[in-house]
């Protein structure tokens, strides 16, 4: 085996170093989006909510049983049939293989993080929501002082979870050609024939942006226990999470 | 061991080809392969008295297979490139192509100087990725898995155009439902041309000598031709002529 | 519209996408290679993951160490990454291998990483009280891991694991990216000899996978229930 | 409160009640664990969504669809079996947030009145300890102050000692006992029967979703009408 | 057991215990919460290691680590609060597991017994049914015969009561009570004080973590020598 990571510095260093900037965006865009979808859904769920129960129920069942990889290219190429044509002709412009690969995965992630916001929150005792509501308090007042901030706790180990998957499944843009690391090593595999070496380095960059997720969640998680002084809540979570994933 | 012993010896050759690109190596409703560059490795494998399996491959990953032995030749769509020389042995072409574009018919695209601004799909390995920028470097370039999404893409408005082998756009347009939609741009888009040839593995001239005297063997005794009129010219749907493929002149080959 | 889901739902494409070319010329795809793979990963993770797991959950480094830097070391990295090593660095090794046994090899360690974590919680979320009334019965700690520790660990994974099951179900998808002809692959191929409707295409895909994972979920459902799991593998 | 039924699924769990209760009555309701108290309590503030009848409190129809959306009627304080004080927020937190958060009362002042509270209950000094770090009987009475700083009716006590050590049940029933003699109006469900025959103005046995009987504590305890309700009064005092 | 003492790191649970233990004796330990009442239990089977001190069943020294790997004495029987049946298992081969594993009881005779035991218990009809099926009395009463299924020569019961409804805590006390009076040497703790006057034959009082008073159960209740006793039973009684 002749490798030479030298090259690196040329070249094929830079079409990495552009490849980490594109991970990056996505799996940030993806992210931010996701948790907005998860939070939104992940309450539905909880309410259990008749009406919109079926609609919740389709959806995360359509994302936790298809592939990732199909679900992308699948969007992908039929938003010109979902989209208005002004608003499609506007985002293909705009970097559209970029856009619908953040709308596919915040997609799929977002039905696995309402998931998880559904547990966190049936982890909060029944009681304490009760508790509130006996008090007078409305939905969201309660939701927002009592619910969330017992169940966070819960929350933050499969949330890392699920958002190192996200990280990990930024890999898949390649498939619609979008321009992450995993696209700029297969381009410098067939265009230079130095797979090996840029192999390597995307794999490290990899384990450590998912590192990064962790230890951002673990500071989380950290500051957590400081402010928010909640034993109870860390028994629930100990109790209720299986393998870093909660069991449903 | 040169290839071409290894191959007697096992009495099988493992060609690389295409299955996605129409007319030249594609699978047919039935799943089975077929094709104009299908038939040129049949009938090589015919000349050498084994028997063939093919490997389907795609522009992204032919080279490393070839390399790493899964297969012994790869007969699929390659242009003879200089960079590509440095990593694997190139025959003798069996084909020249120039390169054009694609477009939807009105787009007002005409010649490469048309794609400043505009949105271009190529197959992720293909040469292109390289070559356009350098001919048109105010042009986006989106890559695809395979040629048939980038068309797909250029129906549905993802791109503005395909650019490639005129060959290959010949046969996307030909293999697509609604051919009339489309306009091959000809002539006028030229950007470029390849030889498509057969490669081996770097540093074995033995095997490519070999497979180069039979691709002479086949001009010679007319195989080619029968071939080239089933799948591209008179008695085929795309009923290409010389001028598709720039004027192109069948060269004579001597002892 | 109509005439696109006629073309692409058409006996020969349905055959291709189920079996591949099994009949024609003998290989098998589609969604009996995606079910193969799929299956056999499920099999070796499983494998994997509980010796890995167990090691995880003791005490002693010696075993400890080494199983908590292969779950680190792989589940930090995209399956796609994994499988790019697994098909491309044996070779330089001269080591053979095709792309069947890539993917396979690259799955199975993957979902083994991630079953080993379920394993390891499972074992620690046995109540301490429940171990307690085990040793007050006067079991010896074997006897207890045997029989109360880890049939109740393997309960309280279940749900996870079924989880864990689907998702490797659905990442043999990845297969495709190096050209094996597994369902997603057929499903492209469809599509680029239709040259068309990549929309009716990936739907079609969609609602397979759609079908075969739900029918695994549920038939994983079938063993969370207990006294049918009693009746199946314990006998006291 | 008439002709109330409430179901769970196909479990008829309240079969037909009737039940007025007078302002400034303390009713303790009792019976045989699954007879529906609890639930009969819920119905009231409208934590559950009843199927027939109806609920009236001050001449206003309690209208719960027993979903999580609903805001219920402040003016009915509940004081829960497990206390259920918020975990994450102090003790005085715990007291002012529904006063600030639905009465809109000010900060300032919600302070005052919830530290006037728990010096009430007998435990100002723990007005900025986190609920776990105290005892349950503790817990239990700033459960009751943050029920009685939302200035209520009606008091609701659903076993609220019941998951107390002996020694604490009374610092609890301590509580309870002032405010029954203060005059505030409570429905009470309790085991405890000594506690009962001192406050309640009403003792009401249930079974089965239905009430037995109801009478004074006095003539309860010593001459009980029913049958059922002779066994059970058997088996509590039995221990 | 000799001037036993306990430690949970700098905290001295148990500060120096004798404790003599006649066969056929019924000795029930009371006292406040955090008295160390469970850590004396779970000391004399071995659960917890003792820092200082002896225990000795029958002659022989109890000497635990009180790590997981020792196994204990499967003559000690024990009952939890908590039942702790093993929750995937049915009642039936809860009862059998270790009476077969431990004690090699061919299956059949296990099962015969375990079914006797049932039967003595009142539950020989929920055979096959799985823990959580059972109501929490039911519970209690297959944990105590999961106990007695292996012929122990000790009974160690933890509050085998409170974490049940009132009237289920009747079945189980029902249970021990057939216990003691066939000569099983016990000892309990709880507080059922009705109980323990009717069956103990001693009544150990305990706070922090020393004996402060013991005696029969009539002394004991009508004339506590200790101050801190009268207030104990002052307080439980009061109710
Ligand atoms: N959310 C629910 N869903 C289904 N059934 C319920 C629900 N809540 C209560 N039940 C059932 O309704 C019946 C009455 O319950 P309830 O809690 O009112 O009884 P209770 O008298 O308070 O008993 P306890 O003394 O045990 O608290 C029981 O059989 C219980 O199982
Ligand atoms: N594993 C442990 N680690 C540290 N401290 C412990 C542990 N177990 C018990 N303790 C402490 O030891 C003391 C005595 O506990 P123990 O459980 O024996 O009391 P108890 O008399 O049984 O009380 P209760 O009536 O509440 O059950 C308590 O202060 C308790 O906090
Ligand atoms: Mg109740
Ligand atoms: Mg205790």
């Amino acid at each position: 085996m002749n490798t030479d990571f030298s090259i690196l510095w040329g070249d094929p260093g830079t079409l990495i170093l552009s490849g980490l900037v594109v991970t990056v965006k996505l799996a940030l865009c993806a992210f931010a989006l996701a948790i907005i979808i998860g939070v939104v859904m992940g309450t539905l769920r909880w309410i259990g909510w008749r009406a919109v129960e079926p609609f919740c129920w389709v959806y995360i069942e359509f994302c936790r049983n298809t592939p990732p990889v199909v679900q992308l290219l699948f969007w992908y190429f039929s938003a010109s049939f979902v989209l208005p044509m002004p608003v499609f002709m506007f985002l293909r412009d705009f970097g559209y293989e970029f856009g619908a690969a953040v709308i596919a995965l915040a997609f799929y992630h977002g039905a696995f993080y309402a998931e998880v916001v559904r547990a966190g929150l049936n982890a909060v005792p029944k009681g304490q929501f009760e508790a509130a509501r006996a008090l007078g308090l409305g939905f969201l007042q309660s939701l927002r002082r009592v619910a969330f901030p017992q169940a966070i706790r819960v929350l933050v180990p499969p949330l890392v979870n699920e958002t190192t998957a996200l990280i990990k499944n930024t890999s898949l843009a390649m498939a619609i050609g979008v321009a992450e690391m995993t696209f700029q090593y297969r381009a410098i595999d067939n265009f230079m024939f130095r797979g090996i070496e840029a192999l390597t380095v995307i794999t490290v960059l990899y384990v450590i942006l998912c590192l990064i997720a962790a230890w951002l969640g673990r500071l989380m998680n950290g500051y957590l226990s400081k402010h928010l002084h909640a034993r109870n809540a860390t028994a629930i979570a100990d109790r209720q999470i299986v393998g870093g994933e909660i069991i449903r | 061991q040169s290839m071409i012993e290894e191959v007697k010896e096992r009495g099988v050759i493992r060609v690389g080809v295409k299955n996605d690109a129409p007319y030249l190596g594609f699978t047919d409703d039935k799943g089975q392969l077929d094709g104009f560059e299908i038939d040129l490795a049949k009938d090589i494998a015919k000349r050498l008295g084994v028997k063939i399996e093919f490997e389907p491959v795609k522009a992204s990953n032919r080279v490393q297979l070839l390399q790493q032995k899964r297969i012994d030749l790869i007969i699929a769509t390659v242009s003879h490139y200089r960079n590509r020389d440095k990593v694997v042995d190139f025959t003798i072409p069996y084909l020249y192509t120039p390169q054009t574009l694609l477009v939807k018919k009105g787009s007002g695209i005409k010649t490469v100087a048309d794609l400043e601004g505009k949105r271009v799909g190529l197959d992720a390995g293909s040469g292109s990725v390289k070559k356009l920028p350098l001919v048109q470097p105010k042009v986006t370039i989106q890559t695809y898995q395979n040629w048939p999404e980038a068309f797909f893409a250029l129906q549905r408005g993802l791109v503005d155009a395909v650019a490639t082998d005129n060959i290959l756009l010949a046969g996307l347009r030909a293999a697509a439902p609604n051919p009339e939609e489309f306009e091959l741009l000809g002539k006028a888009g030229f950007y470029g041309g390849g030889f498509y040839a057969a490669a081996v593995r770097e540093d074995d001239s033995k095997s490519r000598d070999a497979i180069n005297f039979l691709l002479q063997d086949q001009w010679r005794d007319g195989t080619w031709m029968t071939l080239f009129n089933k799948w591209l010219g008179s008695e085929s749907k795309l009923k290409m002529t010389l001028a598709d493929f720039g004027d192109f002149t069948v060269p004579d080959w001597d002892d | 519209m109509m005439d696109n889901w006629a073309r692409v739902w058409t006996p020969a494409n349905w055959e291709r996408l189920l079996v591949g070319d099994l009949f024609n010329r003998g290989e098998i795809g589609g969604l009996a290679l995606t079910l193969c793979i799929g299956l056999l990963a499920i099999a070796g993770s499983t494998v994997i993951g509980a010796v890995v797991g167990i090691m995880r959950a003791s005490d002693r480094k010696a075993l400890n160490l080494p199983a908590t830097l292969y779950v680190q070391s792989f589940r930090n990295v995209p399956l796609l990454i994994l499988v790019f090593w697994a098909y491309f660095l044996p070779p330089v090794f001269g080591i053979q291998t095709s792309k069947f046994l890539s993917v396979l090899v690259a799955l199975t360690l993957f979902t083994g990483a991630y079953i080993a974590e379920i394993v390891q919680g499972g074992i620690r979320s046995v109540a301490a009280a429940n171990l307690e009334a085990a040793r007050v019965l006067g079991l010896t700690p074997r006897q207890i891991q045997f029989w109360v520790v880890l049939p109740q660990a393997f309960f309280n994974m279940l749900p996870a694991l079924a989880g864990r099951y689907v998702v490797s179900m659905k990442n043999t998808s990845l297969a495709f990216l190096i050209g094996l002809m597994d369902l997603t692959e057929i499903g492209k191929q469809i599509g680029a000899r239709l040259m068309t409707s990549p929309v009716e295409v990936y739907l079609t895909i969609l609602l397979i996978y759609f079908v075969v994972n739900r029918g695994l979920v549920m038939c994983l459902r079938l063993l969370e229930n207990r006294q049918s799991f009693n009746r199946l593998f314990l006998r006291i | 409160m008439r002709g109330v039924v409430k179901r769970f699924g196909a479990l008829e769990v309240l079969r037909g009640i009737d039940l007025t209760i007078e302002r400034g009555e303390v009713v303790v309701l009792c019976g045989p664990s699954g007879s529906g108290k609890s639930t009969l309590l819920r119905c009231i503030n409208g934590l559950e969504a009843i199927a027939l009848g109806e609920v009236i409190v001050e001449g206003e129809h309690v209208r719960s669809k027993g979903s999580k959306l609903d805001t219920l009627n402040p003016r009915i304080g509940m004081v829960f079996q497990a206390f259920n004080l918020f975990p994450h927020l102090t003790i005085l937190q715990n007291l002012i947030l529904a006063p600030t958060m639905v009465l809109k009362v000010p900060r300032a002042e919600a302070i005052e009145r919830a530290r006037a509270l728990l010096a009430r209950v007998g435990i100002e000094q723990k007005a900025d300890a986190f609920p776990d770090m105290l005892s349950g009987g503790q817990q239990q009475r700033a459960a009751i102050a943050r029920a009685l700083a939302m200035n209520p009716e009606l008091m609701l006590f659903d076993e609220p000692t019941s998951a107390l050590d002996p020694e604490m049940i009374h610092e609890v029933l301590d509580v309870m006992r002032d405010l029954a003699h203060e005059g505030m109006t409570m429905v009470i469900v309790t085991h405890e029967m000594g506690f009962a025959r001192e406050v309640a103005s009403r003792v009401v046995f249930m079974d089965e979703g239905l009430i037995v009987e109801q009478a004074k504590p006095d003539a309860f305890f010593s001459k009980p009408r029913e049958e059922r309700t002779k066994q059970f009064i058997g088996k509590i005092l039995a221990r």
